[in-house]
């Protein structure tokens, strides 16, 4: 499946700019992105349910497929509202589509069966939709577009409304299900780390716009630009603007503090730059400092937001604002000084205009 | 009964304030649309009878899962509904028959409710008025109250063409405006905020709680909410209180298997394993754990460890099994291990990439620090 | 996501058969209309042209501006009245159980009662000689008879209205109110608000449109008032309750007016439709108002 | 369950008394005269009745003249109800669903036409209807009526439709259907309680409508409220056969409510909650 300079328009409002755009076949694609950043409409755009204003869409085979209706297409859809059809029972909603298709009756009902089975569904098979618990309408919805057996599956933020510990079950249980099947999978998310547990392909998108694209890792490793890290980055990346000083190996931070940075970042690095966007990740940040040796960035904790087993800890210092992901529960009171550790290797560098310097080594 | 874990003090700085004593509560006929049916849906209490008291400027949480009775505590504190046993007093007076205007307390809810036709100061000082508050009072009050939640310059607008934040916002203030409170009660007030502005109104609660020194209890089914607002944090699940402590305590000591699952992500590993009279084995090992007791039963006992704290390792040794890799994920921040150990899935989640893959067959390491003995659902001491 | 409709013309195949059933009744009468109030028909195949004539033979039409001043009256009072007491009913209506079955039942009585049987209703039970109403006023020393005074025919018409129509403002508020999330009450209740506070701040904001819908209402099916009052008292005594259909109708039917009629028909039609596009724009103009 | 904050206010019960008394009084009076003959009526005043006389009744079930007005009432009530809510049905989700051009106008055109005094088009259905040769006929009624109950009708579905989310829609299209059949099979089961209601509105509004009915039949298609206009004869007016006439046309209304008693608070919100 392939996107050709695709753009999407209604009325005067742009959804997506030009993007070209390659599905890895019989894998999951995961489109990452903040809110109204365009998955929705590309996942609208690849089922057939909005026309591109321009560019093409081609089917596996290479053929143009931009103007076959939704009907005609192999594609199967799920969305983060659970949508089934309130009036027919679990049963006839798994089988919808099989009807539709001319399924045999006996072949729909093993398959139905065999469906159910598989996302637990198998005692609920007579009940309606309305009598089911959010984590069930969902799987029922998964139930019935996995049952289509479709070349193109869309999953719309399908986890979105459900309860963490939910959440959290069917997100491990999904890669499992689509493993076994001959079916491209596209999934929208807006949570970078869905995008790494799930695997496969991530397409970056920030506002309307491709920005990257590859294995999940490797994105999310290898940003290319400063909005494409920050578009996969969950606490939010820490950005730091800060001048070079080449003659002392250092940056300068607004507040004339000086980083020393390493000579494999220096080295790489034109010497007419003068500003640079000095990019980390929450995790490399630690609240002790390791064995090797670290830098060190002083401030006042603004907040220690505890998730359970991580604890997120808001610190500040004049202008700048970091956030640390560390393991284990910290709590810490507004407003207590505290320094957070990092290593100078693991810093990203990116120029002002925000195209990637420096990338630290995995 | 379960009502043993749930009475503390907290030292002797004052008397506790809300107070339940044998509190139950049931629904005897259950609305036609009601949640879908669950297992336990034989079970008549939606609130099982508890005990237990909280003290005067503590900051706490209800959490737990959809359907798990916390909002039935909460609108039993507020006095929306009222309990079919027991009783609840507030600084050793008996509540349990008073409306909620009567009560002195204040709620927000889980949906902006503002007065559309009033401007955001007017909602303000809503409460206030209605108490028969000076307008000099009124007005330093709320004023106060605006600094803190930046509502300062829209003061003068009407509420009605606010954002869903701002609107949540007024909620919070009028909640808050009240200083003489017994408790202002909170039922997941940050559903509408979105996700990237959150932490910033959670900041802005713990702060106001540091500033104003208002009991407050926050009902939630999130637990980085639960554990970053909250002192303490009261874990429910299926109308029972299971645990009631603070964020450390509930990640290193949960007393109950629903706590070990519930926190952490993913939750606690549980393994089952056997009991020689002595000491707990898994597949014959011998597994050392904190807890010192003997179990008082011997069937349906566990190990339980968190992922973090799982190890693996090349060979045996002490508090070492073996283990099947069923999977491993790099993602990106850690590496999540599926293990296989004695016929049941287990994770490890491991903080440095490493060098091992799906189909191999090692060892788990169970640090016997961090592992601890359940019997039944409970943590064996 | 609930972006914008989708743009699809096919769309007017699904919108076909409304628009030709409606069309037929309604299209190619108001052709006619238009078509008579510029003529004059004096047989089957002569006609002559006559531009604004019928236009301004009924503007300066003294009996016109009589009905049309009390059926302005009407239609004023008639709102005063029912929409007050409608919203009052609506809130004071219980809230569940086998009450409300029962008072909701009762109230759509009337509203399913042929209009020309409600005057009959009327008919008999305002009659001084038979009916209770007239009867029970006579008794307690009124001289009340509706057929001969203009006064009593006033109140009783007035009275028909309130008794056929504030049902349906009522029921209209009160599924409003029903649509009102319990939040709201319980944080009210803890505010410590009074129940005028309540309804001024709460539920009066939150039927905004509901009470609008019914405003319309009223007015139009008011000010179109025929059957009723024709049963009732047949426009009299005199022509103390002839509103304007009744007016319209004496003219094409009973004098076979024409093209007066028609002209009529259509500036009757436009002051409806002017005044509830005001009606409908001050009340739009109060909730821009209210949020700057 | 709750115990919900008092939405109470002085004299509230008192009030729904007195307006279910002022409802009930004068059907009671109604009720009480068609059990009297036409000679007690005139002469003697009595507030309760006296003996129930259904001589009025067996009257009216004995003259075709008479029970064939309720006939050919129920009959325009009951096409015109079909047809509208038929043609509805599809416009209203078309509204609903998709923007056109010209939608918005042909929403408000159709709005208008609730706004016509029936008055207005008496003469010209009049014509209208002779010229195609429908006078007289229970479809002249029918479509008649219609111009205010599509509009109506159009504008209560589109109210349910839209509460409907379109993405069930867009499933049944990504599952293959076609728009007929997944009309048919999985939106019509889901718009049920709103073309109720709107049946319901269509229903009582041709119910009630005396003029447009009266000036389009003469005799075939005659409806009760015009067969009533009858009972002024030489000997004065025949109270008790109007007031049980009176009676009977209240029974449909009242057995149509009675079934839809728990859809009338939803119908009156219109399906806009």
């Amino acid at each position: 499946m392939q996107l050709v300079d695709v753009s999407l328009r209604s009325g005067s409002e742009t959804w997506l700019y030009p993007l070209s755009l390659t599905l890895a076949r019989t894998q999951i694609n995961v489109l990452l992105g903040a809110t109204r950043a365009g998955k929705t409409s590309l996942l609208r755009t690849l089922a057939g349910l909005e026309r591109p204003a321009t560019g093409r869409v081609l089917s596996a085979g290479g053929r143009d497929v931009t103007h076959v209706p939704v009907r005609a297409r192999s594609v199967a859809m799920v969305y983060q509202q659970f949508i089934n059809y309130p009036s027919f029972t679990v049963y006839d909603n798994i089988a919808s589509p099989l009807r539709v298709a001319g399924v045999a009756a006996r072949e729909i009902r093993e398959r139905v069966t065999a469906m159910a089975q598989t996302l637990r569904l198998s005692s609920v098979l007579s009940r309606y939709p309305a009598e089911l618990s959010g984590g069930q309408q969902q799987r029922v919805a998964l139930a019935r577009a996995l049952a289509k057996d479709a070349d193109l599956l869309l999953l719309d933020e399908p986890l979105v409304n459900l309860d963490f510990k939910l959440r959290e079950e069917l997100r491990n249980e999904l890669p499992r299900l689509f493993a076994r099947r001959e079916t491209t999978v596209v999934y929208a998310t807006t949570e970078p780390h869905e995008a790494l547990q799930l695997g496969g392909h991530t397409h970056l998108l920030v506002a309307g716009r491709l920005v990257q694209s590859g294995p999940a890792l490797d994105v999310f490793r290898r940003p290319t630009t400063l909005p494409a890290a920050q578009a996969f980055s969950d606490p939010p990346l820490n950005v730091i603007p800060a001048r070079l000083d080449f003659a002392r190996g250092s940056a300068l931070l607004a507040d004339d503090m000086a980083l020393p940075l390493p000579g494999s970042l220096l080295a790489t690095l034109p010497r007419s730059i003068d500003g640079v966007v000095l990019g980390l990740r929450a995790h490399q940040l630690t609240l002790a400092p390791g064995d090797e040796p670290a830098c060190r960035i002083d401030g006042h904790v603004d907040l220690a937001e505890i998730s359970g087993s991580e604890t997120y800890v808001h610190v500040s210092r004049a202008g700048l604002s970091l956030v640390a992901q560390v393991p284990g529960v910290h709590r810490l009171s507004i407003g207590e000084p505290r320094t957070l550790y990092f290593k100078a290797a693991d810093l990203y560098c990116f120029d002002e205009r925000g195209a990637l310097l420096f990338s630290p080594r995995y | 009964m379960n009502e043993a874990p749930c009475s503390f003090h907290r030292g002797i700085d004052g008397m506790a304030q809300i107070q339940l004593i044998d509190l139950g509560h049931s629904y005897e006929s259950r609305p036609a649309s009601s949640r879908p049916a669950r297992a336990h849906e034989a079970d008549p209490w939606a609130l099982k009878p508890m005990t237990m008291s909280w003290n005067d400027g503590g900051a706490y949480a209800l959490l737990g899962p959809s359907g798990c009775g916390k909002t039935t505590l909460l609108n039993i504190i507020s006095g929306l509904l009222q309990p079919t046993r027991g009783r609840i007093l507030f600084d050793e007076r008996d509540v349990t028959a008073l409306p909620p205007e009567s009560r002195n307390i204040a709620q927000v809810f889980q949906f902006p409710i503002v007065y559309d036709t009033m401007t955001v100061f007017e909602n303000l000082a809503f409460p206030l008025r209605n108490r028969g508050w000076h307008a000099a009072d009124i007005e330093q009050r709320v004023r106060e109250i605006s600094a803190i939640l930046d509502l300062d310059a829209d003061l003068g607008r009407r509420a009605r063409g606010l954002s869903a934040e701002a609107k949540q916002k007024i909620s919070l203030g009028r909640g808050l405006v009240r200083p003489d409170v017994a408790a202002v009660l909170f039922d997941e007030p940050l559903t509408v905020i979105d996700p990237h502005l959150k932490w910033l109104l959670r900041r802005k609660l713990k702060q106001i709680h540091q500033q104003l020194r208002l009991s407050l209890i926050y009902v939630t089914h999130d637990q980085t909410e639960a554990l970053t607002f909250a002192d303490r944090v009261v874990v429910m699940t299926h109308g029972e209180i299971v645990q009631v402590g603070t964020a450390e305590e509930l990640f290193e000591v949960p007393e109950h298997r629903f706590v070990g699952e519930f926190i952490g992500s993913p939750g606690m590993n549980f393994l089952e394993c056997a009991w020689d009279g002595n000491s707990a084995r898994i597949e014959g090992i011998v597994i050392r754990t904190v807890s010192a007791m003997r179990p008082a039963r011997q069937d349906s006992l566990a190990i339980g460890i968190r992922p973090e704290y799982v190890q693996i390792v090349p060979g045996p040794g002490p508090n070492c099994v073996p283990v099947h890799i069923v999977s491993v994920r790099d993602v990106g921040v850690s590496t999540m291990v599926a293990l296989e150990v004695a016929g049941r899935s287990a994770w490890a989640k491991l903080r440095a990439p490493c060098a091992l893959s799906a189909s191999e067959r090692t060892f788990a390491h169970f640090p016997p620090e961090r592992c601890a003995l359940y019997a039944g659902d409970r943590r064996v001491a | 996501m609930n972006g914008p409709k989708p743009v699809n013309q096919r769309a007017w195949w699904l919108v076909l058969p409304v628009l030709v059933s409606v069309a037929f009744s309604a299209i190619i009468p108001l052709m006619t209309v238009v078509n008579y109030s510029v003529q004059d028909i004096l047989g089957p195949t002569q006609r002559v042209f006559v531009g604004m004539e019928w236009f301004r033979e009924v503007l300066r039409d003294s009996e016109l501006h009589g009905a049309l001043l009390r059926q302005l009256v009407f239609s004023g009072a008639v709102l005063l009245i029912e929409m007050p007491l409608g919203v009052a009913l609506a809130l004071a209506m219980p809230q569940s159980g086998w009450r409300a079955s029962l008072a909701l039942v009762l109230f759509a009585m009337p509203l399913l009662i042929p209009w020309n049987v409600v005057g009959t209703i009327w008919q008999i039970f305002a009659r001084p000689d038979i009916g209770m109403l007239g009867h029970a006023l006579t008794q307690l020393g009124f001289d009340y008879n509706y057929a001969q005074h203009s006064m009593d025919a006033w109140i009783t018409v007035l009275l028909m209205d309130v008794w056929h129509w504030t049902s349906l403002v009522a029921l209209l508020a009160y599924a409003g109110l029903r649509s009102i999330p319990e939040a709201y009450y319980q944080a009210a209740a803890i505010d410590g608000a009074s129940r005028w506070a309540v309804f001024r701040h709460i539920e009066l904001p939150r039927l905004r449109s509901v009470l609008m819908i019914a405003v319309l209402l009223r007015f139009m099916d008011s000010f179109m008032i025929y059957t009723e009052p024709f049963v009732l008292t047949g426009g009299g005594p005199g022509t103390a309750t002839t509103f304007l259909s009744q007016y319209l109708t004496q003219k094409a039917v009973g004098q076979f007016d024409l093209g007066p009629a028609a002209a009529f028909s259509l500036v009757y039609f436009l002051i409806i439709l002017l005044v509830c596009f005001m009606l409908y724009s001050f009340m739009k103009d109060i909730d821009t108002r209210e949020s700057p | 369950m709750s115990s919900r904050p008092s939405r109470a206010f002085p004299g509230r019960t008192l009030l729904i008394a007195l307006y279910c008394v002022f409802t009930l009084a004068p059907i009671y009076w109604m009720v009480h005269m068609s059990m009297r003959s036409n000679e007690a009526i005139t002469s003697t005043f009595s507030w309760l009745p006296e003996s129930l006389s259904l001589a009025n009744y067996i009257r009216i079930f004995t003259d075709p003249a008479w029970y064939g007005g309720y006939i050919n009432s129920l009959i325009y009530v009951a096409i015109n109800t079909l047809l509208s809510v038929g043609v509805a049905l599809p416009a209203a989700y078309a509204f609903s669903r998709y923007s056109f051009l010209g939608d918005k106008h042909l929403f408000f055109w159709l709005l208008t036409n609730r706004m016509t005094p029936p008055a207005v088009f008496l003469l010209p259905f009049f014509q209208l209807y002779t010229a195609v040769g429908l006078m007289d006929t229970h479809l002249a009624v029918a479509l008649a009526h219609m111009v205010f109950n599509v509009p109506l009708a159009v504008w209560i579905l589109e109210g349910f439709m839209s509460a409907v989310p379109r993405e069930i829609d867009e499933t049944a299209y990504i599952d293959g259907y076609s728009f007929p059949r997944f009309f048919a099979r999985i939106f019509l089961p889901l718009v049920k309680a709103g073309s109720g209601v709107t049946a319901f509105f269509c229903f009582m509004f041709s119910w009630v409508e005396l003029l447009l009915a009266r000036t389009l039949t003469s005799v075939d298609a005659k409806p009760i409220a015009a067969t009533m206009t009858r009972t002024v004869s030489a000997a004065g007016m025949d109270w008790g056969t109007l007031a049980a006439a009176g009676v009977l046309t209240l029974l449909p209304g009242a057995l149509v409510i009675w079934f839809v008693r728990k859809y009338i608070a939803k119908g009156f919100a219109m399906g806009r909650v």
